[in-house]
């Protein structure tokens, strides 16, 4: 690994207030029809860092995410995200923020194509209405063909031009992921949410993964939060991490950190899984 | 193409010309992001000075000596171009090499820039940077993954083209001036220093001066007719001789676009969208082209299967008659039309080889119902013989004029003769002007008056067209004191589909042996009908079914050369199917793939004693290096069997020569 | 040669004959649109095949008419009115001398185009009334009365012969929910405010026919006076036997002539006794022409009629068979006055002007007392044969009334302004111009 | 086998963006219009118009209609007839109430009044999913229907409750009504139905294709790839339910003469999904060879036996149809669930590789 | 304010005025109801063992029921023409199972509701084929099921009742308990509510697949046969039954489609629901006839404040 921007400042447990804060999650608690998921969860996710959330199964990772993007709506506490304090929201507002994210299990648009599913993601960029849309000239073929370029950058960046014109649906699980992330990619987000994007992959769908996680991070300077089981991923990858554990917080900082602390040892690293 | 003025001796000056007259023609094109991304010949020129000038601010001066690493790239191709155009001398370095080689050459040729394509060549230039000490710059064209790399030596292409333009921008005349340079400059140059991939011992060198470079391509581009309406493919290895002549060389002095795949393993795809008229691919090439034509054909269908073999007998028989202008009976050519229709046309098109008008093989002998097959269908495949040391074309066939086992008569304006130990040995206006920095090898290879030694045997058939049996330094001799060219076993060997890679023993022994190499795509498939099961490579070369296969291979083989009465002698008396693939990596195979005979026995030695003690199976264990670099060890027993051999058929009367 | 040449790239076009048949046999084509199947097959099927029967009886016994074989093929329209207009397209390129719709949906859908393509239409006893009209609707024939006149006459009967004796009361108009059903509702309308009773039209949708509590209890609690209905295929049998059970007096309840379908009535048998149904038939399985049906057809095999179900006995039956009667006598006239016996779409046009069904022509048939007499003639298309009432006893369907006819004064104003109105809608409408009568 | 794609590169993303990114499919298409254009107007007679052609072009464009909501958009509908209903009956108030109004002005806005039910009705679809949305498009069909029936002003209390097409000109040619030319009445579908055609195939491959199409394959992935839910599904019912109100106009203007209630009735409904289902779903090319065998396998039935002499009644014949479209449908799921248009694809893949079987 | 009089407090008044006409009408609906129920129960059984949705439910019915009514007509007494139409409805059974389900197992939903379209379509054609397009009468006497009807006269007025509707009531309720017990008590019946839920656990029970699938489809069959008896009995057999059997998917809409409670609860519901909406309000305020939408307005209203229906489980989106 090359040398990387150092991002290594001390984690500051009580998140106050900085100049590169790009989200902050304050006192969070979700629960569905009594059953709570989600605990008292403040964290913050700075500006061009990787931030990891992890915990066992069950721990809430997905659900924290799902309240990030909108998709949940959180009983108590707020999330402040670029300055501006919301609770709830749509998800597809979430995305005009600039929060995209990938799925723990595939939803890709299994019908379409890489190609279209990664412009898909660029729906909400473009903007020309139905009209030149029927007529496919003028505005509606030169926004298409703009967006098609970046497409294309995202395509090469992620070496996936072979599948181009594969229907997903086809593809082999680790690509399938790749794709994914390119549809993320593709909305511009300020923060991409990834929820184990190397869930069920191998060794080297893993390494590759991390790369371009890296790639991401560093090239596009896209603030990534991510949830991963797989703790030694996590630990090279992640900049900071929050440990989750039946929906509570046990702890937050830099991998090294986290990894000797009690707590996680208990809760997580101690049970096999 | 016929103009008052002399024809361009340079290529920077070919560019200027071409892109006067062919200015809104593409000359090149890359499939990248989804399309043919296409420059016509005024945007390249743009491109290639820009760069020029970039790389001039850089501090590039007249005779360095740039190295240019990767695949075949637009920008890589600018920069032999730019390099040439302010005086620098390019020279390609092969992208597969490992550092040792990259380093070898680098250090030898002297480099002080480096044009390579992405981060990969980057780290590998790194890794030995303290040994190039003239070194002052690494370009790079694609910069993914370079971002946090210390930047002090390391510029992006598009940052050096940036600096031309803004030089440019604030010397109005820098442009004319770089193209007056161009028409000043000299054929007397060296226009290009070609390393080769060193079949034997280090790389070496090989000059070439642009006049030569030009004179060649000129000659070449006339015999076959090329113009700016033709089109090639490039995709063999950039730092090979026949990349830069065929591509580069008779690029610009004919004008013609010349396409970059998208990648390596999309050349097939790319080779079909783009359906070139120009042609070059080794006949592995072709031969891997056929084996899964006939492997593809055996899964379709009844009716299918027969129209194809039906029109594939018509065009057996009468394909090549038709193609070369021969009378043949209007029935068979109404059949062959519809052929063409059913059959011919469309293969063509799937292989994407739809527009073909000249296609070349060369390299290696090529089997003659391979060379045959495509002929017959109505692709113009011709043999050439060459060599960096000539700047390719040594000899070439003519259009109606082509055979299988020879390679032609002399190419234009080149002189051949075959010396007294059977050496071929020539005289051509691409002939090079020395080994760089070698001037001792220079000497050894050039004979006292100015002809190249090939290092090839072979000899001038009644039709006057060169017959390449070996390398001069292969061919041995049996114990019985019988000729045993080995290369001219292998090819036989390898003619057939269930043999990839053969290796002959024999020099000084008492009969003729062989390793081979089963072909895993065609002897797969044929497991796969035949319902046997295997687990890997070595699992199936030792199936005793494969060996009885390849012992009538073997046999057969042998009745071939029962008929010659030079080879009779060495037949193949004991062979073993080898538990391991050739590999490059394992320093087996050249980067070309090209067997390294050598290397080969010296790794085997116990197989080959056992080949020749008579045992019927060796235990071996072998060191293997896998794809991702790790080293590893495999072992295996290894079959021996024996072939019958036949009597040889009575010289006629003694082969003069 | 053009036509075949069209022909013959056409084939190979479609490959599927779609034109006309390769070999053209002398036959007078009298082709019929036909709905054995669907919701409407009970009433229709019936009426079908005794429309059928006496063409096939006339080929059988006389060899056609005039000597020419009548060709009568049968398209299915399943009383569908997108099927039936296939059917006319299918029809009319074939080559047909008359189109007979079956439905007065598909009559009023093909009406126009009949009058554009020179197609006589037929339509006994159905379609749109004001057809009567020759003047305006120079090609379409809907003897031998018509839904107009058929009001009228139901009408005139249940107020014994004087409308206003219906001052005050209530009359529920029992219909199909389709143009058929609709038809009468403007004489209905105008009878209903010239003589102060109050008209209730209650509509039974294509998907209640058989179920039509809704509508019953409708009646229930509305308590009619009488209820007049104009239904059709399943809607009949579901209206009896909920009358049945809604206990409406039966006696108060009549039907258009196509309501005289036994089978529907021995649903309920004995409790069905009383009700009334206006017919412009009366089955008579003695008469001659039946016989000769019996006798050429039926008993060689030839009819696709269900005898155990007592259908050659039945007034649908009979009916059909009197349809047939009135082309075949169109034809008749039309090969006299033309002189040949292939005649035209013209010359039958002008053979259904001429038809004179008297006593003398019926008597000739074999047909005496199974229908009135009429005549048609350019300006008068419908004929106004009249009807009688018939009552089921229980078993079977008796003559009650004597030869009942319309009130010409109300409907022929009506007539003369809805043929009016229809041609403007229509424009340009080519009228008849040659008829002064 | 005649697909020879080599050498057919792209070297612009507006090159790769043409309709037809291979040669062959162009002048495939143009032989078709060909035919579409000149031959079968030399050739064909009425007969042919109205049986075959006009039909087939106007079920393929309710079919395409259809398409869009359900095969791109994912939402079943089985409402088609009705919103049909919807476009032929604005389209007659329309040309009724203005009768100086153009018959292309008049098909052209009555397709809105369509759009608008479709619209109306699909707002259910942003709560309710798959089989449950079919119940709120089948209300539309059965509420729908009710209204034509019940609504007279809608008929303009015409005594049979049919509502007559009047005979209107363009550029002096009838072009709707009795009077019209069935050559002129072929000319005038063909070519709406072309326009319809073209402008679906752009929309269904720009930004608003891909979000119905997302929106299809999983709509949640798709809410949270920033589309919204609402627009993409409304947009489809709109664009949808304007296409098949427009057809709904052509049937009964250009087509029927006439129409009455019943004709746009659940059976209008299922024909128009069969066509989509057997021609393929999420594809517009099979609306048209999905109408094509619809329509002309009664008639291929109906003269086929009597052509080899063996002649069956025309009962039979219906009962057959049905019977055998019924049959077909299963078949059709079981050996290509995305029906004629996949098979074409297939076909061609096989025709771009021969002779190679894969 | 007359309006909204005759909307909200006329109809309520004629009720009160008239209760016997009111009761009439209740029970009219309850017996349609009873009918929907059934065809919505076949429907029921065979989504919640296959997940597939039968649109050929309702012409199961007519099929039955013409069966029936051909055989005899064919000259086979009543009493062994009801087994025999068991028999058919059983080879119907394994044929669709063998024709359809088999080679489409695993497809999507949305195909396999096409192929019940095709099969539904396939069936009207071999129908009519067989017996002809006729309406025909159900032979309820051969059956013996009563067909006079008893007068109850409440309130001073009358109510008339149909044997034969009583018939089909009962009928009805004894059908729905055979079916809980052998669902709720048998090995097989659980298997078929355990397939529902899960595949591999209803196999564990030892019973393959397209054991349980013949079997279910079997039972829709004989439902199937009892409502077209019943039905027949009331409106003759033909395929116009067809449009009132789309009637049973506002049913399962409202009731949910995984409820056999709900397919009962809700074709009681709609059945009398859409009656008394006819009567009291459709036929004096919007000119009748609105039973042929009420029911699928109804459902839509109700779908849009619960989306999975009266007795559907909620369900929560997750990704």
């Amino acid at each position: 690994m090359n040398a990387r921007p150092d991002h290594s400042v001390l984690a500051d447990q009580e998140g106050s207030a900085r100049d590169d804060l790009l989200m902050d999650v304050r006192n969070v608690s979700l629960s569905f029809g009594g059953v709570k998921a989600i605990t008292d969860i403040s964290f913050d996710v700075r500006q061009g860092e990787i931030r990891a959330i992890i915990g066992p199964n069950g721990a809430g990772k997905t659900s924290m995410l799902n309240v990030i993007n909108g998709f949940y709506t959180p009983q108590v506490g707020t999330i402040t995200f670029r300055g501006v304090e919301r609770r709830s929201m749509k998800p597809h507002d979430a995305v005009r923020q600039g929060i995209a994210r990938t799925f723990q299990n595939v939803a890709l648009f299994k019908g379409m194509s890489t190609l279209d599913n990664i412009m898909a993601g660029r729906s909400v960029l473009m903007k020309r209405n139905i009209v030149w849309q029927m007529l496919w000239r003028g505005p509606a073929l030169r926004e298409e063909i703009e967006h098609r370029e970046k497409v294309e950058e995202i395509i090469d960046f992620l070496e996936i031009e072979h599948i181009r014109r594969t229907p997903v649906g086809k593809l082999p699980y680790g690509l399938q992921k790749r794709v994914e992330l390119g549809r993320a990619l593709a909305m511009e987000p300020s923060l991409l949410l990834l929820d184990e994007p190397m869930a069920g992959m191998n060794l080297e769908e893993k390494e590759d993964m991390s790369r371009f996680i890296l790639d991401v991070n560093q090239q596009r300077g896209t603030t990534i939060a991510l949830i991963e089981h797989d703790m030694g991923v996590v630990m090279d990858l992640s900049d900071r991490v929050v440990v989750l554990d039946y929906g509570k917080k046990i702890a937050d900082g830099p991998p090294d950190e986290v990894k000797n602390s009690q707590a996680v040892i208990d809760a997580y690293l101690g049970v096999p899984h | 193409m016929a103009q008052a003025q002399p024809l361009p001796d340079t290529f920077p000056k070919y560019l200027l010309r071409n892109a006067e007259m062919f200015g809104s023609r593409a000359a090149m094109r890359h499939k990248d992001r989804g399309i043919w991304q296409s420059w016509t010949w005024s945007q390249q020129r743009d491109q290639i000075r820009d760069f020029a000038i970039g790389l001039t601010r850089l501090g590039l001066q007249k005779g360095d000596r740039v190295a240019i690493v990767g695949a075949n790239r637009p920008r890589l191709y600018w920069a032999v171009c730019a390099v040439q155009s302010v005086g620098g001398v390019p020279v390609p370095v092969y992208a597969d090499a490992v550092a040792e080689e990259l380093s070898y050459v680098l250090t030898h040729a002297g480099v002080r820039f480096a044009v390579v394509q992405d981060q990969e060549q980057v780290d590998k230039l790194q890794s030995f940077i303290e040994q190039l000490t003239v070194l002052t710059a690494i370009i790079y064209d694609e910069p993914r993954g370079l971002r946090d790399y210390d930047k002090h030596m390391l510029h992006d292409y598009a940052d050096v083209q940036e600096m031309g333009r803004s030089a440019q921008h604030a010397d109005k005349q820098l442009a004319t001036r770089w193209e007056q340079d161009i028409r000043a400059g000299s054929g007397e140059d060296i226009s290009i220093m070609l390393y080769t991939s060193g079949t034997t011992g280090r790389s070496k060198g090989v000059m070439l001066k642009a006049k030569n470079a030009v004179k060649a391509a000129q000659d070449t581009v006339a015999f076959d007719k090329l113009s700016e309406k033709d089109s090639v493919l490039a995709y063999l290895p950039l730092a090979w001789v026949g990349d830069h002549y065929l591509n580069y060389a008779q690029g610009y002095v004919a004008g013609f676009c010349v396409a970059c795949p998208e990648s390596g393993q999309t050349i097939t795809q790319d080779l079909r969208e783009l359906a070139p008229t120009f042609y070059f691919a080794p006949p592995r090439v072709f031969e891997g082209l056929l084996t899964s034509i006939t492997i593809r054909m055996e899964d379709a269908g009844r009716f299918k299967q027969r129209i194809y073999k039906h029109y594939i007998e018509v065009a057996r028989k009468h394909g090549e008659a038709i193609l070369e202008g021969r009378p043949v009976p209007a029935s068979a050519r109404v059949s062959y039309a519809l052929g063409e229709i059913l059959v011919y046309g469309p293969l063509k098109n799937v292989l994407g080889l739809s527009n073909i008008r000249v296609a070349y093989t060369a390299g290696e002998a090529i089997g003659s119902d391979l060379f045959s097959f495509f002929r017959s269908l109505g692709v113009n495949l011709k043999q050439l013989y060459g060599q960096t040391e000539a700047f390719l074309y040594v000899t070439c066939q003519k259009d109606g004029e082509v055979r299988s086992d020879t390679v032609g008569p002399p190419a234009p304006n080149v002189d051949i003769r075959i010396s007294e130990d059977g050496e071929v040995q020539f005289r051509s206006p691409g002939m090079f002007s020395g080994y760089y920095l070698e001037e001792e090898k220079t000497a050894e290879t050039l004979t006292e008056d100015g002809y190249v030694k090939t290092g090839d045997a072979g000899f001038f058939d009644t039709d006057g067209q060169l017959k390449i049996i070996d390398r001069a330094k292969d061919v041995g001799k049996l114990s019985s004191g019988a000729l045993f060219a080995p290369k001219y076993l292998e090819n036989m060997l390898k003619f057939f589909p269930n043999i990839k890679e053969a290796v002959a023993f024999g020099n000084g022994r008492d009969f003729a042996s062989a390793f081979i190499n089963i072909d895993l795509q065609a002897v797969g498939n044929w497991a796969e009908r035949n319902n046997i099961a295997y687990a890997s490579y070595q699992e199936l070369a030792g199936h005793p079914l494969v060996y009885k296969m390849i012992a009538a291979n073997v046999e057969d083989t042998n009745r071939r050369l029962a008929a010659e009465p030079m080879m009779a002698a060495a037949q193949i008396k004991r062979f073993l199917i080898l538990h391991k693939e050739l590999d490059a990596d394992d320093g087996e195979l050249t980067r070309t793939q090209k067997v390294r005979r050598a290397f080969v026995a010296e790794r085997y030695a116990p197989l080959i004693n056992a080949l020749y003690e008579g045992v019927s199976e060796k235990y071996v264990e072998t060191e293997v290096t896998y794809e991702d670099g790790r080293k590893g060890r495999i072992a295996a027993t290894v079959k021996i069997v024996d072939a019958p051999v036949f009597k040889a058929a009575e010289p006629v009367k003694e082969a003069a020569e | 040669m053009k036509m075949t040449f069209k022909t013959a790239l056409l084939s190979t076009i479609l490959a599927a004959g779609l034109a006309m048949p390769a070999f053209a046999q002398e036959v007078l084509k009298l082709p019929n649109m036909s709905y054995r199947t669907g919701p409407f097959a009970a009433t229709g099927t019936p009426h079908m095949n005794g429309q059928r029967d006496y063409m096939t009886m006339l080929n059988e016994r006389d060899g056609g008419i005039g000597g020419v074989r009548v060709a009568f093929d049968e398209c299915e329209t399943g009383y569908n009115t997108e099927k039936g207009v296939e059917c006319y397209e299918k029809s009319k390129a074939e080559g047909a001398l008359v189109t007979q719709p079956w439905s007065t949906g598909i009559t009023l859908q093909v009406l126009p185009r009949t009058n554009v393509d020179a197609i006589p239409m037929y339509a006994p006893g159905y379609g749109f009334s004001a057809m009567q009209d020759g003047k305006t609707f120079k090609w379409a024939f809907n003897p031998p009365t018509s839904y107009w006149d058929g009001a009228s006459m139901i009408m005139n009967a249940i107020s014994d012969g004087d409308l206003a004796n219906l001052k005050g009361k209530k009359v529920a108009f029992l219909h199909l929910d389709h143009p058929y059903g609709k038809e009468p509702l403007p004489l209905l309308e105008k009878l209903a405010a010239d003589h102060g009773f109050e008209l209730l039209p209650i509509p039974v949708g294509l998907s209640e026919m058989q179920n039509q509590s809704a509508q019953w209890l409708q009646i229930r609690r509305e308590r009619p006076d009488f209820v007049v209905m104009w239904g059709w295929g399943a809607m009949n049998a579901g209206a009896i036997t909920e009358a049945v059970k809604t206990r409406y007096p039966m006696d108060q309840f009549v039907s258009v002539w196509w309501g005289a379908h036994e089978p529907d009535l021995k649903l309920v048998g004995e409790e069905g006794k009383g009700y009334r149904a206006l017919s412009w038939n009366f089955a008579d399985p003695n008469a001659k022409l039946m016989q000769d049906v019996k006798k050429h057809v039926v008993d060689a095999g030839k009819s696709q009629l269900n005898q155990g179900a007592g259908e050659f006995e039945s007034t649908p039956y009979q009916r059909g068979i009197l349809m047939s009667v009135i082309l075949a006598e169109a034809v008749k006239a039309a090969q006299e006055h033309a002189g040949t016996k292939m005649i035209n779409r013209e010359q039958l046009r002008w053979g259904l002007e001429n038809v004179k069904l008297d006593e003398a022509t019926l008597e000739e048939l074999g047909a005496t007392g199974m229908m009135a007499p009429f005549s048609m003639s350019c300006s008068n298309h419908t004929g106004h044969a009249g009807a009688w009432m018939v009552e089921w006893d229980g078993t079977k369907f008796n003559k009650v009334s004597d030869l009942l006819s319309a009130d010409r004064a109300v409907i022929d104003p009506l007539v003369e302004k809805a043929a009016a109105d229809y041609a403007a809608a229509n424009q340009p409408w080519q009228m008849n111009e040659e008829c002064t009568q | 086998m005649f697909y020879r794609i080599a050498g057919q590169y792209k070297t612009s993303y507006g090159a790769d963006y043409a309709l037809f990114p291979i040669k062959q499919d162009a002048w495939l298409l143009a032989l078709i219009l060909v035919f579409a254009f000149v031959v079968f107007p030399l050739t064909a007679s009425d007969f042919m118009f109205r049986a075959l052609l006009i039909p087939v072009l106007i079920y393929a464009l309710a079919a395409l209609g259809l398409n869009i909501l359900t095969g791109y958009a994912g939402q079943l509908s089985l409402g088609t007839g009705a919103f049909m209903g919807v476009g032929a009956y604005a389209c007659y108030k329309l040309i009724t109430i203005f009768p100086e109004m153009n018959i292309i002005g008049a098909i052209v806005l009555s397709g809105f009044f369509s759009a608008a039910a479709g619209v109306a009705f699909g707002l259910p679809s942003l709560r309710i999913k798959g089989f449950y949305l079919a119940i709120a498009t089948l209300a539309a069909q059965f509420f729908l229907l009710w209204l034509f029936q019940k609504w007279a002003w809608l008929y303009n209390y015409n005594a049979s409750g049919a509502i007559q097409v009047p005979n209107t000109q363009l550029f002096g040619v009838t072009i709707t009504g009795a009077q019209a030319p069935v050559l002129a009445q072929y000319f005038f579908v063909l070519i709406t139905v072309c326009i319809l055609t073209a402008f679906a195939i752009n929309i269904t491959r720009g930004r608003i294709g891909r979000t119905w199409k997302a929106v299809r394959d999983m709509d949640i992935a798709a809410e949270l790839v920033g589309i919204n839910l609402m627009k993409a599904k409304l947009s489809a019912f709109f664009v949808s339910s304007y296409i098949v109100g427009i057809a709904g106009a052509l049937f009964v203007f250009l087509w029927r003469g006439a129409a009455e209630a019943d004709l746009f009735d659940i059976q209008l409904s299922f024909r128009v999904l069969f066509i989509a289902i057997i021609g393929g779903l999420g594809s517009i090319l099979g609306n048209y060879l999905g109408a094509l065998l619809i329509v002309a396998l009664p008639v291929i039935i109906g003269t086929v036996p009597a052509a080899v002499g063996l002649p069956i009644s025309s009962a039979m014949v219906e009962h057959l149809n049905t019977m055998i479209i019924g049959a077909l449908i299963i078949g059709f799921l079981i050996l290509e669930p995305h029906g004629l248009a996949r098979l074409w694809a297939l076909m061609r893949e096989k025709l771009i590789i021969w002779p190679f079987p894969h | 304010m007359s309006y909204l009089h005759s909307i909200f407090v006329a109809p309520f008044a004629d009720m009160a005025d008239a209760p016997d006409f009111f009761l009439q009408v209740v029970w009219e609906g309850l017996v349609s109801g009873v009918l929907y129920a059934l065809i919505a129960l076949g429907f029921v059984l065979i989504y919640k063992s296959s997940r597939i949705f039968n649109f050929a439910q309702g012409i199961m019915v007519v099929f039955a029921a013409l069966t029936l009514v051909g055989l005899h007509e064919n000259g086979v007494p009543a009493l062994l023409a009801v087994p025999l139409t068991l028999l058919v409805m059983f080879v119907l059974a394994v044929g669709i199972e063998r024709a359809v389900l088999r080679p489409l197992v695993n497809q999507p939903d949305i195909i396999l509701f096409m192929a019940t379209i095709g099969i539904t379509l396939f069936l009207i054609g071999l129908g009519e084929t067989i017996f002809g397009g006729a309406n025909k009468v159900m032979i309820t006497e051969q059956l013996g099921i009563p067909t006079g009807s008893w007068v109850v006269e409440p309130f001073g007025g009358f109510v008339s009742v149909e044997q034969k509707d009583v018939t089909a009531v009962v009928g009805a309720v004894l059908l729905v308990i055979a079916l809980l017990v052998f669902l709720n008590k048998s090995k097989m019946g659980r298997a078929i509510r355990a397939l529902g839920d899960d595949h591999q656990a209803a196999l564990s029970v030892g019973i393959s697949l397209s054991t349980i699938w013949v079997l279910v489809w079997f039972i829709s069959g004989i439902i199937a046969l009892a409502t077209g008896i019943v039905w027949g009995a009331r409106a003759g057999v033909s395929f116009a039954l067809e449009v009132i059997a789309l009637k049973a998917l506002p049913v399962l809409m409202l009731g949910g489609l995984e409820s056999v409670t709900g397919a009962i609860v809700g074709g009681l519901a709609i059945g009398i629901l859409e009656k008394v909406f006819e009567i009291y309000w459709g036929q004096p305020l919007l000119g009748g006839n609105t039973e042929a939408w009420f029911a699928y307005m109804l459902a839509l209203l109700v779908l849009l404040v619960r989306p999975q229906g009266l007795f559907g489980e909620k369900i929560i989106e997750r990704v």
